[in-house]
């Protein structure tokens, strides 16, 4: 057992991607000298040259584009954006160009492009770099957006995401990054599109993903402890996200809980909030509830940030509420 | 608000050195002749409501497609702009693909699922026309540095029109290609227009100030003269595949249609488009050929062949099968069908 | 009576509100001497002078930041962005600027500008002419969301739109423009938030917005004929929604449809149908249906294109589902 | 990959004629002072770990700010950017406000929400720090066509980095602003670093030559000497305001600090941080005043003051009040609370 950073499974799996197929390049600012703004590709100029490893100008349109384009002929770009509020700036290169180039073309190109980029608050970084926007990709046929909850699933997900053949957004949270965990070996390749139970239970089913797996885990705690019995789904992947899973969890529990960092209203939670009052409904034996950030700003201060974040405690309302 | 005409609109009237031969030259009028038939083809098949969308022509601007394809290959790509049939069907995709996808058939390039905006095929470099104004610039940024990271010896090309000039992604690409020195052909289809209003309203600065800026090598061309327009592609070609920088090529032509099939032009000065007469590329194209000993009986023949070309293809486009839903609906991904 | 066309009603109502404040001014590519990619603002220039209605470079970017900043500096203007598909261009200046500006400066400053922009296909205009990315809007806390659904309400919306101290996104759909409908004098301006009952039933709602509303009636009248009643319910706002008219309307039928243009999966559905699973579990019979698009880009094809949009027949199975 | 060195990092050294008054040039030393003292302050409230998240500190480019602000009114507005402490403070924005918000207190000019990264005094024309690179460009520029279109007699001010050269939006702006001739300044703060890479390596390109490009009037500027800096701006912001169009001024400075707090700068070579010393805008100021007849005493005095200023900001903002979460909640609208 060795112990892994989630930062440092991120950089192994570019490595080993690197290392495996010599079409993978790395762009971004202050990727290649700096070896990234959070140390994602430290060392890996130096391992695999400067070609490999690009620094960019601060141009975020045209890098993603770029990337777009190199996809299409021949190389396997992963694209970093420092953080996750600034995809406002590549919305087009991602949206209407790397999502639909498939299928637009009829099957002639695919664009094997990865967008890493990291959201999420807790570091008072205020309003503009803090934001949770998975939700605008997971909206977007042509996309798939995963989310590692721990240093394992950061590598495992990230390798699947350069491996696969159309272009898939990468969100890490950045408080995350310094989270430690034990492995054994280097950690196994993740299938997209598949959920995994953290803790399993009986009496409610909470789904989560990236870092409010956690915030989930401590409520199912401080439950079980009351005697409640808390099933955590941790989702993984948005798109596709693994519908199967949770319907599988709700038949067992018949109480569904979802809980992300992201704004509640509009957020990836609504999506699976609806599957499930559809696919679901004969399961459910009361509301669905969600627990998410409310409809404000990521703010500045460090008291009204840990008010906004969604809390172990506010799950724990949440689930006692559809158990009433 | 205008402060000043923005770009000249008089081409560099300099005759290219050596031009190509009589049948060089009648390769490339058959091919000009291709793009003007199809085209005007496109146009009674929107009007009689077979075609569908907006379609954008480039009447009168045939030769810049067919100028800078003469000096490329098929490991050389390209990426085009909303108005990109003649950049496909000069970069070689075939005309029964093309008439498909305009007409919607399954057996379209796209598959019916682009149309007009988004012709492309892959096999030739045609990296797609794209209905996002600028787009076409960072895709072919990519190509280039995908040439250059897997040392191909090619070059990619990036065609826009002088109203995305003001797309700020120009700015970026154009430092990024001269930073890294990148294998990237910058083609500008300078024709006077965005849409219904004159660039001259949309620009405050010349292309050829722009690209000095970047210390990117910049030519302005007549791009109505597809000898002109060959030529100086011939000339920074070869260069940019060998890793001289990217070049910028200000192509001079002539917006005959309005904007989309179906604009009356009413904003336009009708003397001024019955003047672009006198600068019809293939027109200008004929005159050399006679001049080079070319008889009429040449011009008839190439423009029959072509005629029949065009309508076989569209004959067989026609006769195509409808897309099926299912089968695109599992095309979003890779492998999901 | 008058006949009132909808592109009409928008016309009128940038008239009126440029004739009822002189900080009105109008923004976009070719909005001032074509008066408008689809004629929004035919004539205005004539009337407001070119200082006013003004026609800007292909620079979504810069154009819809400078809306910003005018809106912070006493202007009041409407941005036109001439298809939905390149909002994907203005989302920094939207997002990360004028959502954001009350908020993260202490509510020193309010950002009274519009977007005007149109979505939807039906027109063969393809994958990136015809999206409906409404969501996207919706989910970013600071701005407001409209969608008019006939003549009536796209002047009405507008007009409250320009007058709104926020920034508001107006999504008008192209396939609408030639509508027509009688109106007496000037429509009222509609209060922002709202939705309206467009027809009265007690079986089953169906909530829709935009050209949806039509879907959404020609169904209801089809299953008038078997002796269903269906109310529909047109949104109106997206951002807020009318969450209490939503849930009134369910407490009364106990089932519910929710139908729109856009694609269904994280679409404005999906946060309608979550809420109502939670706050109104108890008064629900039957499962939550939506009617959206498929998880595709928009085809070029006609026939593809047809199948791909909602259609009545599509929302009468699902109303049918849910009562089954 | 760069292929020359954009920028030349010399500053014009032409002094610039008739100087202010020795009391003029004790009140600007006197605001170089402030905002160096406040933000030497928030290093060390930092390090103690008593402001949270990202902060940029303007040391060593503060003569940018005082020089610039110098010459505008508080009917001017300015765009600033994540570096924007100096700019908000010069501009006149109160420092209990200022520490207040850094402290993130309900006191705060932005009630806490906001910190260092969006710094504004909207009661004096500052628009806000900006997190996003660029950003402030396009706010300018709107604040521009405002004062134009509302015939106010004033100029917009945006603030940007070198580094942000090379973001599309700084073309689309300067298009935009000169074609429209709009009342705007551009003031690039010209570090020669963008984060921690120099940005030789990110820019192909001279500002100098991307003004004339677009016909804009440019300046270099020793951005250290606040004397050069004010005088520069005063020799554009009347014809500006005037409607003669925007200009820029290229303003060449020294970022002393890490790109942000908690940067070790292990990229640099401290040799070249050390030589900054004789750059230092204050030490520059502090030896024309000596020039000038001021004696020690004077600057003592100064330094006394603005230190108690500070520390009474301090105090003040460290006394107050946390923000409240509903209060936050019901502000995000106009009127909904
Ligand atoms: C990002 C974006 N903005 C606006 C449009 C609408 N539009 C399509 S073509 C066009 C004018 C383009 O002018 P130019 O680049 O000169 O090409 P031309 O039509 O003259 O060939 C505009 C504004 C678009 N398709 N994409
Ligand atoms: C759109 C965007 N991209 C990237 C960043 C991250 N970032 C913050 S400051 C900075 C460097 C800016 O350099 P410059 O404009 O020269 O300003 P300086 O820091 O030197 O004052 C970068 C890349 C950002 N904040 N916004
Ligand atoms: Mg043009
Ligand atoms: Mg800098």
């Amino acid at each position: 057992m060795t112990e892994l950073r989630y930062i440092r499974a991120v950089n192994m799996a570019l490595a080993d991607a690197m290392e495996a197929d010599p079409t993978v390049v790395l762009i971004g600012e202050d990727v290649s000298e700096a070896g990234g703004a959070f140390g994602a590709s430290r060392g890996l100029r130096e391992r695999f040259g400067e070609a490999r490893v690009l620094d960019t100008p601060i141009s975020e349109g045209a890098i993603a584009g770029m990337a777009v384009g190199a996809a299409m002929s021949g190389l396997r770009p992963v694209l970093e954006i420092m953080f996750m509020d600034f995809t406002t700036l590549v919305m087009d290169a991602m949206v209407n160009q790397a999502a639909k180039a498939r299928f637009m073309f009829g099957g002639q190109a695919s664009v094997p492009m990865v967008l890493r980029t990291p959201h999420g608050g807790g570091l008072g970084a205020g309003p503009q770099h803090s934001q949770c926007l998975e939700a605008w990709f997971a909206h977007v046929p042509g996309l798939k957006v995963v989310c590692p909850s721990d240093p394992a699933s950061a590598y495992g997900l990230l390798r699947a995401a350069i491996d696969d053949p159309d272009p898939v957004v990468v969100i890490e949270n950045k408080a995350l990054y310094a989270m430690k965990a034990d492995v054994e070996g280097t950690p196994p390749v993740l299938p997209i599109g598949k959920a995994v139970i953290r803790r399993a239970g009986t009496d409610a089913t909470v789904v989560a993903y990236g870092a409010a797996v956690r915030t989930a885990i401590a409520a199912a705690d401080t439950l079980a402890e009351r005697g409640v019995s808390v099933e955590v789904l941790d989702l993984l992947s948005l798109q596709p996200w693994d519908e199967a899973a949770v319907l599988a969890s709700l038949s067992r529990t018949h109480r569904l809980v979802i809980v992300h960092e992201a704004v509640e209203a509009f957020g990836i939670g609504a999506e699976i909030a609806a599957r499930m009052a559809q696919i679901g409904f004969d399961e459910l034996d009361g509301p669905i509830m969600r627990v998410g950030a409310p409809f404000m700003p990521v703010p500045f201060s460090k008291g009204l940030e840990d008010a906004y974040l969604p809390s172990a405690a506010g799950v724990v309302r949440a689930i006692e509420k559809t158990m009433e | 608000m205008a402060i000043r005409p923005p770009i000249p609109d008089a081409a560099d009237p300099a005759a290219p050195a050596g031009g190509p031969s009589r049948e060089a030259l009648l390769a490339l009028y058959r091919k000009l002749l291709t793009v003007r038939r199809a085209e005007e083809r496109l146009g009674t098949l929107f009007s009689d409501g077979e075609v569908p969308g907006f379609i954008h022509l480039s009447i009168g601007q045939e030769a810049v497609s067919v100028g800078i394809m003469s000096a490329l290959g098929d490991a050389d790509t390209i990426a085009s702009t909303h108005r990109g049939h003649g950049h496909a069907i000069a970069k070689g995709m075939p005309l029964e693909g093309f008439f498909s996808e305009l007409l919607a058939r399954d057996e379209g390039l796209c598959r019916g699922r682009g149309g007009s905006m988004h012709v492309a095929d892959m096999s030739v470099g045609m990296l797609g026309a794209n209905g996002i104004v600028g787009a076409g610039l960072s895709i072919a940024l990519g190509s280039a540095l995908a040439h250059k990271t897997l040392g191909r010896d090619a070059c990619a090309v990036a065609f826009f029109g002088d109203g995305a000039l003001a797309e700020g992604l120009v700015h970026e690409c154009m430092n990024l290609a001269a930073l890294w020195k990148l294998p990237l052909l910058f083609v500008c289809e300078n024709n006077g227009w965005g849409e219904f209003l004159p660039t001259s309203k949309q620009l405050s600065f010349r292309l050829a100030d722009l690209a000095a800026t970047y210390g990117i090598a910049h030519r302005l061309v007549d791009g109505n003269d597809v000898v002109a327009v060959a030529a100086a592609a011939e000339a920074v070609v070869p260069g940019i595949r060998a890793g001289s920088g990217p070049a910028v090529l200000e192509c001079m032509t002539t917006r005959v249609r309005g904007h989309f099939e179906g604009d009356a032009q009413k904003y336009r000065d009708p003397d001024e488009i019955e003047a672009l007469a006198a600068r019809d590329p293939l027109r200008i194209s004929a005159e050399r050929l006679a001049g080079m000993g070319s008889n009429d009986a040449d011009l008839s023949l190439a423009a029959e062949e072509v005629e029949a070309a065009v309508e076989t293809a569209l004959t067989v486009a026609r006769s195509g099968r409808a897309p099926d839903f299912a089968a695109a609906l599992a095309d979003v991904y890779t492998g999901a069908a």
